[in-house]
């Protein structure tokens, strides 16, 4: 029982993790049709970011994840407007090419600015060191990233459902040119969410940080992940994604507590599982 | 509107002739860059060979993306098949000719072809894209776990194969290697060609572009896009089978996700649904690879990525695809 | 004894509403029925139903006395049931000549071969002229579809099904969108089709059916409430009725 | 025609051996990619070569071709070698961080005449491929096995091995079982977990269950071994009391700032430490280092490099600039030397170098740098792996 308990809660903390990387990329995959394999790179960038003002600039974590989001979009505003743009409404291969070309670029020049070594975001005080369950103890990072988890999967719902952005958002998806005779400015909308899923990559780049380190290749290491995480929720589906992110984190760490050598095949056999009796994503049959 | 008889139509006419020119440029173009490469770069051979092996994966994965429109991400799965199938038939059974070698890499490049095939096509879209994924990962995991069959990560040695014919030796030079990739990429060539002409090509194509009049036709479309797999395990198992024969070990990078990418980018960046996009987005690519990555490693990244993006940006259809739509528009001008 | 083609009681819910409700029809070899209806009457369901893109809730299909409800859409067609698409569904990068040949190739079982060109094989060849003259389609043979003019690619659809010699062709909406000027055409086109073959001709245009249709299928609120001769159909009072107000054009035009 | 080409690219080949003056050497690593690091040391330990001993042996001048295979692709690799055999016309080839690339370039070396030097790759095989491959790095064996010597002298009898599940990993675990059997210890439990794997929570769970009093563990170096150091401590096991034995790739030198105080108190063999206190490693780091550019990035695979263009200096003294492999091989056979990692033999018997293994313990220095500190020595330790090579 002990257990199984231990292993629901690494499940948890695992998926949490997930999901606040990935959520963004759904965000770009399921609202703005875009397949976006530069995700990770983004998420890159914001760990680089963080660790530049943490470590060698001294400022605290908080200060620093502020940085790194607000700097992430910075950056990729320009990406927005001179590249992204171009692919929107392009066919899907289309879009892969140019997002993996704009994910070389990025690990190309990441390796040159920050060397090819490892590096980290130093955790604050209040963060570092594990918190004692009684039967066992879990690191606090992780208890923040499954907060951050819930909070970043609220404010979404809040932003997308309830807000008058969300309303022009959702049009603007569903049928654009009509989004735009009815005035929503499309192109703003779309800006908008990219920025927002930009920074959220940026937020799930430092939160996962402990978990996947930053080096230049996170942006190709992870992308197949984020890519089976979006997949499997749904595109576009907040519910979807954070539904995926738990079951496939359940799924990930039985597989490795049970059967570790076997690891990779319980993983990839439950996704082809749960694709083929889910082909829209999990979303689609829970809506 | 309503075209009457004007010169396109008369154009069009010569469609009734038995001979095909379009296979025979092709050909021709094949060799003349072949025999070129053999004696510009005679020291280079192994590498030329190597863009042979990567060139029929290539267009392996063009039959079913270009000519079927399934996204895949996972077609190093055939490639790796075909090289695996070759080197084990190689190491453990003794079966070191050449040719031999080759029918068996195509066997197991068609097989693995039909497995992923029937996992793939059972989504489309992103699913389809994630499948593609899986089975790479399974056919990878699976190949490292059955080490003592494929030699795990630390590859397959000792392949060994015989004279070619039984009178060409597989030398230091790689030029047998080099010849017999090209025969057979001709061979290849000329079987597509017939291939996408064909009833059968057709009908690939039709359900690329309306899967539902496919089936308002009577053919399952399922059953085509199946076949049109196996058809595309062959091709890649072939090229597979290649790099088992000129390089004498295969690894388990064959199988890789990595690999899947690459050649999907060559194939985008060449441009999909042609034979000739295929083989020189393969080329280029390679090329491309390999010039910037000897001129500078640590930055080669970074410059075939402002690559993809300037294709993106400026020949969206491909360099095939988009040299061809200039072309056709410069003799649209001239008319 | 039994009809060509016949449906039996065929009900579809979906949850709980029935879209379909308790249909049954026959036709014999020559037939040419109309199917009309207003609009949400059900009559694309009921196609969904009869090509087997939709499983009834119950009751069944037969075809030439074979029971067909659960075979899939594509046997079907190769049963000889086929129909064409009220929007039209082409290959935009074929020629017409291609289309036609594909589709006599996949009659003859042939569409499978992986070797050899359909303009190598001269029974094939003389088979598709043969269609394309018949609806005036020669001199376009070897233009892009997406070339020609959207009443001649009504024609194509045609073509294809003839291509593919069916016992019963689902026409649906063969004049959908081709300007008036050209519905003759088409009309001409309809009169090519084999006398042998039973036609049900799901159409708005009320000229057309009535030219065209030996006999009319009124389907309203997905019950048949009609099934007799044209000329009837216009005095039929639960027929007026169902139109009332909803598709005064018909009213007009009969 | 053709014999016409060949006979011609022949005599190219031979006249430069037979009359040049500048020798080529061709090495073969990752210079881009994941795994560039180490391609990175690679250049790190033969330009800190050239810069100590100059690139003249006699009248001969020594020159690099370098050529970059980004991850384990033994196509490409062989691709490569052939390429800078024929093309290139080097004398020798070297590097290989990858054992399949190594595996794939041996069929060449006996046709080419070339002698390899192997300066990374560590499966125990590959000097068995052919009798030109001469190794100066180590094997995972080799590093692997002292350290059960070191779990029982600390009084550990039950270890649970922990290894990705790969080549290299699944030597370490048969190295770590069999060297720690003889030692009368008890392996509990052996636990390969794929290479991909991020999360190691779960893992740890089961370290704890087993009832291990000791985890050994085999990671490559880079980004995962960060979160598995981390998931060891954070999972408690450290706290309660269960120590950590690995080869040192766990412990490379430019991982360290990432581990940080994680990484503190872990105890690992290797052969060798960039911190190794000896006035030839003293000048060697001091090279090195500068030819890396950034100190911190200064890893083991520097030091192979540095050793292998010594070999390869040896082999062209005594062939005289001449292209023979086989004198070149015979020449360093039983070579021996003081290299920066301490004393070292090239084994006559099987052309892989027999050196000091060290137990280091990760400690901050004066400077509050991490370090490998060196604890104990092994010394003379060949490599035991040779004896499981299936023939």
């Amino acid at each position: 029982m002990q257990t199984v308990f231990s292993i629901a809660i690494d499940a948890l903390a695992y998926g949490m993790v997930l999901f606040v990387i990935s959520i963004g990329l759904s965000v770009t995959m399921g609202l703005m049709r875009v397949v976006n394999l530069a995700h990770g790179a983004f998420a890159m960038i914001g760990g680089y970011l963080a660790s530049y003002a943490a470590r060698d600039l001294g400022l605290g974590y908080a200060i620093a994840t502020l940085i790194a989001v607000i700097g992430t979009i910075i950056i990729a505003i320009p990406i927005e407007r001179f590249l992204y743009r171009r692919i929107y409404g392009a066919p899907e291969l289309t879009q892969v090419l140019m997002t993996i070309g704009i994910t070389f670029c990025i690990i190309g020049i990441a390796n040159f600015l920050f060397g090819p070594t490892l590096k980290t975001i130093p955790l604050p005080q209040t963060l570092q060191g594990s918190a004692d369950l009684g039967f066992r103890s879990i690191a606090t990072h992780r208890i923040f990233a499954i907060l951050c988890g819930l909070v970043v999967a609220g404010a979404l719902w809040f932003f997308i459902e309830r807000t008058a952005f969300g309303i022009k958002l959702r049009a603007a998806v569903d049928n654009a040119a009509m989004a735009a005779a009815l005035g929503v400015r499309t192109e703003v909308v779309y800006a908008v969410s990219f920025a927002v899923a930009v920074g959220l990559a940026a937020l799930g780049g430092v939160v996962g940080a402990e978990l996947l380190p930053v080096e230049p290749y996170y942006a190709l290491r992870y992308m197949v992940t984020f890519l089976v995480v979006v997949a499997v929720g749904g595109a576009g589906s907040i519910p979807g994604a954070l539904i995926a992110c738990l079951l496939l984190g359940a799924i990930d760490t039985t597989g490795r507590y049970l059967a570790p050598e076997y690891g990779e095949f319980f993983f990839y056999l439950a996704v082809i599982l749960i694709v083929t009796i889910f082909p829209r994503g999990l979303a689609g049959r829970l809506k | 509107m309503a075209v009457s008889m004007n010169d396109s139509v008369t154009a069009g006419l010569p469609v009734r002739r038995k001979f095909d020119t379009g296979s025979l440029i092709g050909l021709v173009a094949i060799i003349v860059i072949g025999v070129a490469g053999y004696f510009l770069f005679p020291n280079n051979l192994a590498l030329l060979t190597r863009i042979i092996a990567i060139m029929l994966l290539v267009l392996s994965i063009d039959l079913v993306t270009g000519y079927c429109g399934v996204a895949t991400l996972g077609h190093a799965a055939l490639f790796g098949a075909g090289a695996y199938g070759a080197g084990i038939a190689a190491v453990h059974f003794g079966i070191t000719e050449p040719l031999t070698m080759t029918v068996v890499g195509a066997i197991a490049g068609a097989l693995a072809g039909l497995i992923s095939g029937i996992v793939i096509l059972r989504a489309h879209g992103l699913p389809q894209l994630v499948l593609s994924i899986a089975v790479i990962h399974l056919f990878h995991e699976a190949a490292n776990k059955a080490s003592a069959w494929t030699g795990g990560s630390d590859g397959l040695a000792g392949i060994a194969p015989d004279a070619l014919l039984g009178m060409f030796q597989f030398d230091l030079w790689g030029r047998t290697a080099y010849i017999y990739g090209l025969v057979l990429l001709i061979v290849v060539f000329l079987g597509l060609r017939v291939l996408v002409r064909s009833p059968f090509g057709m009908l690939a194509r039709g359900a690329r572009e309306d899967p539902i009049r496919i089936s308002a036709m009577g053919a399952s479309v399922k059953s085509v896009l199946l076949r049109m797999y196996v058809i595309s395990g062959v091709v890649a198992g072939i090229g597979g089978a290649l790099t088992a024969i000129s390089t004498q070990v295969v690894g388990l990078d064959s199988l890789s996700f990595t690999l899947s990418a690459e050649s999907l980018v060559m194939l985008v960046l060449g441009g999909t649904g042609s034979l000739y996009g295929a083989m020189i987005g393969t080329v280029v690519f390679m090329w491309f690879e390999d010039l910037v990555s000897a001129a500078n490693p640590f930055h080669w990244l970074t410059m075939v990525g402002a690559l993809l993006i300037a294709v993106v940006l400026f020949a969206p259809k491909g360099l095939y695809g988009s040299g061809a739509v200039i072309l056709g528009r410069f003799k649209g001008g001239r008319k | 004894m039994s009809a060509l083609f016949e449906v039996r009681g065929l009900n579809k819910n979906f949850g709980g509403l029935t879209v379909t409700n308790n249909v049954s029809l026959s036709m014999t070899t020559g037939d040419r029925v109309a199917l009309i209806g207003p609009n949400g009457a059900g009559k694309t369901t009921f196609v969904n139903l009869v090509t087997g893109h939709l499983k009834p809730t119950s009751g069944d299909i037969r075809l030439a006395g074979q029971d067909i409800t659960g075979a899939n859409a594509t046997s079907r067609v190769r049963m000889g049931l086929v129909r064409s698409f009220q929007v039209t569904r082409l290959f935009y990068d074929m020629t017409p000549e291609e289309h036609v040949a594909l589709a006599v190739l996949q009659r003859e079982k042939r569409s499978g071969r992986v070797m050899g060109h359909y303009a190598g094989m001269p029974e094939v060849m003389d088979e598709v002229r043969e269609i394309l003259e018949l609806l005036g389609l020669v001199e376009l043979s070897h233009l892009k579809v997406r070339e020609i003019a959207y009443g001649q690619q009504r024609l194509l659809e045609i073509a294809l099904a003839m291509a593919l010699r069916p016992k019963v062709l689902l026409l649906d909406e063969p004049a959908a969108g081709v300007p008036q000027s050209e519905t003759a055409r088409i009309e001409h086109a309809l009169d090519k089709l084999p006398s042998d073959l039973a036609v049900l001709m799901i159409e708005h245009d009320m000229d057309l059916v009535f030219r065209f249709a030996k006999r009319v299928i009124v389907l309203a609120a997905g019950t048949i409430i009609f099934d007799g001769s044209p000329k009837a159909v216009t005095q039929d009072a639960r027929v007026r009725e169902a139109y009332l107000g909803s598709y005064a054009n018909a009213s007009s035009a009969a | 025609m053709k014999r016409l080409v060949a006979a011609a690219i022949a005599a190219a080949v031979l006249s430069s051996a037979a009359y040049a003056d500048t020798i080529k050497v061709g090495v073969v690593g990752p210079f881009s990619g994941p795994f560039a690091l180490q391609g990175k040391n690679f250049k790190a330990g033969i330009d800190a070569y050239f810069a100590i001993n100059g690139n003249k042996v006699g009248d001969d001048e020594i020159e690099v071709i370098y050529r970059d295979v980004p991850q384990a692709d033994p196509a490409q690799s062989k691709a490569l070698a052939q390429e800078l055999v024929v093309r290139e016309g080097v004398q020798y080839l070297a590097g290989f961080y990858f054992t399949p690339d190594a595996m794939a370039a041996t069929p060449l070396l006996e046709q080419a005449n070339v002698p390899m030097v192997i300066m990374n790759a560590a499966t125990s095989a590959i000097v068995t491929a052919s009798p030109y491959v001469v190794r100066t790095s180590f094997t995972t064996w080799q590093t692997s096995s002292p350290i059960a010597k070191v779990a029982k002298d600390g009084g550990v009898t039950k270890v649970i091995s922990v290894v990705s599940d790969y080549g290299p990993g699944i030597d370490a675990e048969n190295a770590f079982k069999t060297a720690f059997e003889k030692e009368g210890g008890t392996v509990v439990e052996a636990i390969r977990m794929p290479l991909s794997t991020n999360d190691f929570s779960p893992i740890m769970q089961r370290v704890r269950d087993s009832g291990a009093e000791a985890i050994f563990a085999f990671l490559p170096s880079g980004p995962t071994t960060l979160g598995f150091v981390k998931a060891f401590n954070e999972n408690g096991l450290k706290g309660a009391g269960i120590k950590f034995f690995g080869p040192g790739d766990f412990t490379q030198e430019s991982d360290l700032p990432a581990l940080g105080d994680a990484g503190l108190g872990l105890q690992t063999t290797f052969h060798y430490s960039v911190s190794h206190d000896s006035p030839e490693n003293k000048t060697f780091v001091e090279a090195a280092a500068k030819a890396i550019g950034n100190p911190a990035e200064l890893s083991f695979p520097s030091v192979g490099a540095f050793d292998g263009m010594y070999v390869i200096s040896k082999m062209i003294e005594a062939t005289g600039g001449e292209q023979d492999a086989e004198k070149a091989v015979e020449a360093v056979k039983g070579l021996s030397w003081t290299s920066p990692r301490g004393p070292v033999t090239i084994d006559p018997e099987s052309r892989h170098i027999t050196q000091n293994i060290y137990l280091r313990e990760v400690v901050k220095d004066a400077d509050g740098k991490y370090i490998n500190k060196e604890v104990q020595t092994f010394e003379k330790q060949g490599d035991p792996g040779l004896a499981f090579v299936k023939k």
